[in-house]
């Protein structure tokens, strides 16, 4: 089975990105699919490679980084979004006039179309916020 | 685009401004009339406070994004279920909703209501009728 | 002595509100502000407590938070008064001291 | 065809957990997460609620969140199952949709 | 450090890990310790959850940090108010929670409970008597 | 009379750093003092200049900044929550190894102390969050 997850809070603020990981890793693990995972509202906060965690703490970020990775995941992050919380990949930035990005490895900006598609293509929906 | 026609449910259970919540739904809404899906809005618990009329964020300085439900009729978004217990509980009537209306295409392009108030078992009935469901 | 207590939720979705009022006392005052501003009208399952309270506690709300969600003061519990946010620092600088209810 | 509902929020803060409740139709099922799992426990001021709902809609409680928040399985209201992070995708899987009440 | 002594109150009311806001809460009161003030807190609605005992966050992969308010006493933290009716809701009782304990350097170091039940009334008095409410 | 101000959430997402922003101003207008805003837990994404919010809209962090020009307000961002949550300025960055940060002008990074102290030395403590 197909599913498709969507993240909508930020990273250690609320658990929801830590519940929506350990829930595609289950399913992996139970041999389902999880195609596409899309971040949006504070979700898009996940996917930024400048968070440093506290040493005796997860990684969120390096977390999905690994598992989209590993298990081919398309972690996309809403571009509407991130653009009002200042997560930019190198095109955006340079689109926008902004001299830093912020973007990790393993992800990509793109639109909401990908959160209907996800919706479309995927047999269920998961939902993890606040 | 798809061939796939499934049922899309958007709820609404916040109250704006105070989070975003509300203001990103509705951006969702409006780049998935794109994709000729069978939509619905749900409003329910603070949701319904959404669509309440003659909003006017001038002091606070946030944009308005009322009208925009208005204009969701042109996207082909014309199922807006509202639960009546939950307009009772914060003391709202119809009355204090804006008026949203679509051009029903089948019926000569008639002008009718969007919004349809539901008790809270219709509203029951209409999540349990979806393919997919987005909650805000 | 007296302290400023601000609410920003819902009083419909959260327990905020009601436990804000459990602890305030008598002289202390209340400011709806954000999404605590629906505490302040007629008519809701929530008026009857707040309405008994008003006595005890001065009841205020943000006059621009209330006009982005469309309540009218006609709307607004009896004895309850609206300020804006000149007003608003004017209870915090009355008041002993601040406490929000997050 | 049924429901899986998530509530991840504490039913003694918000009104979350008794909108799901009265929104569940026969036969769904209702997962406490995070947060959530507080409403999973006997004794508790919301606990009457949850098991009058609990002969109609199955209830279940995520294992890893009921531990971190010191609730031992003991303490679970009769006719609620605690579930692995892999019996939560059994669940979503086993149901035609899942909702979750934010 | 500073010659001025405030009396702050650090207010916790919600519950731990679903958010963050227990930790980072904690986070301050221990810089706080160091700047000799009069520092109580108070622990409320679902604050009370925080110093339930045996916590086990390993299958969350999130860190426990229930452990640190073991440690509050040797920052000279020591006053812990925790509210009766909050508890009595949530079904819990002074036994459900963390032992917690502080030595007394007034009486020759004797080891003394840091964590006082207290009334509604109490808490809302204890909040009256404070300058400076932080809360989280 | 001396306002300390504290932020507890991110800008767009909640209202407390809008309601926070009109509070200072107003104080401000009215002949008070607002010596230090102090960013906690989500309040530190205010202070990203990667931010694009839509050109209809407020800009939060652009606000925050001419205003603190504007008065020589000290907007404090926490060193531990900004760690987290992937805010940096350029010393940060280097210290931590990361090859770019996104702190905006007129804010800076220092630790909780700041919050303490601005508690002490103020005659109100305000606090906006959720």
């Amino acid at each position: 089975m197909k599913f498709g997850i969507v993240v909508s809070e930020g990273p250690y603020t609320h658990q929801a990105s830590d519940t929506a990981y350990h829930f595609a890793k289950a399913a992996l693990e139970a041999g389902h699919e999880v195609p596409r995972v899309f971040f949006y509202h504070d979700g898009v906060n996940v996917g930024t490679r400048l968070s440093v965690p506290p040493q005796d703490e997860r990684n969120i970020q390096a977390n999905w980084t690994a598992l989209g990775k590993a298990h081919g995941i398309d972690l996309v992050i809403c571009i509407a979004a991130a653009q009002r919380r200042g997560l930019l990949d190198e095109n955006e930035a340079s689109r926008q006039g902004k001299d830093a990005n912020n973007i990790a490895e393993g992800f990509r900006i793109s639109g909401l179309g990908q959160l209907i598609e996800m919706g479309i293509q995927t047999d269920r929906l998961m939902t993890f916020g606040d | 685009m798809s061939e796939v026609v499934k049922k899309f449910l958007y709820v609404n259970r916040k109250a704006p401004y105070g989070t975003i919540y509300a203001l990103e739904a509705l951006e969702v809404v409006l780049i998935g009339a794109a994709f000729d899906q069978d939509v619905s809005m749900a409003f329910l618990d603070d949701g319904v406070f959404q669509l309440v009329k003659d909003q006017n964020t001038k002091e606070i300085g946030v944009k308005n994004f009322s009208p925009t439900f208005r204009a969701l009729g042109d996207y082909e978004v014309t199922k807006l279920y509202v639960e009546a217990e939950s307009l009772a509980e914060r003391g709202l009537t119809e009355d204090d909703l804006q008026e949203i209306v679509y051009e029903d295409e089948d019926d000569d392009w008639a002008e009718k209501p969007s919004i349809r108030i539901v008790s809270r078992d219709e509203m029951a009935a209409v999540m349990a009728d979806q393919d997919v469901i987005l909650s805000f | 002595m007296s302290t400023l207590h601000t609410v920003n939720k819902s009083p419909f979705s959260t327990q905020t509100l009601l436990s804000c009022l459990s602890h305030a006392q008598d002289g202390d005052a209340v400011l709806m502000i954000e999404d605590g501003v629906y505490g302040a009208a007629k008519g809701t399952g929530v008026a009857d407590a707040v309405a008994a309270k008003a006595g005890k506690v001065s009841i205020y709300v943000l006059q621009g938070d209330m006009a982005a969600r469309g309540i009218d003061a006609a709307r607004l519990i009896d004895g309850i008064s609206a300020v804006d946010y000149a007003g608003f620092v004017r209870l915090a600088a009355e008041h002993d001291r601040a406490q929000a209810w997050l």
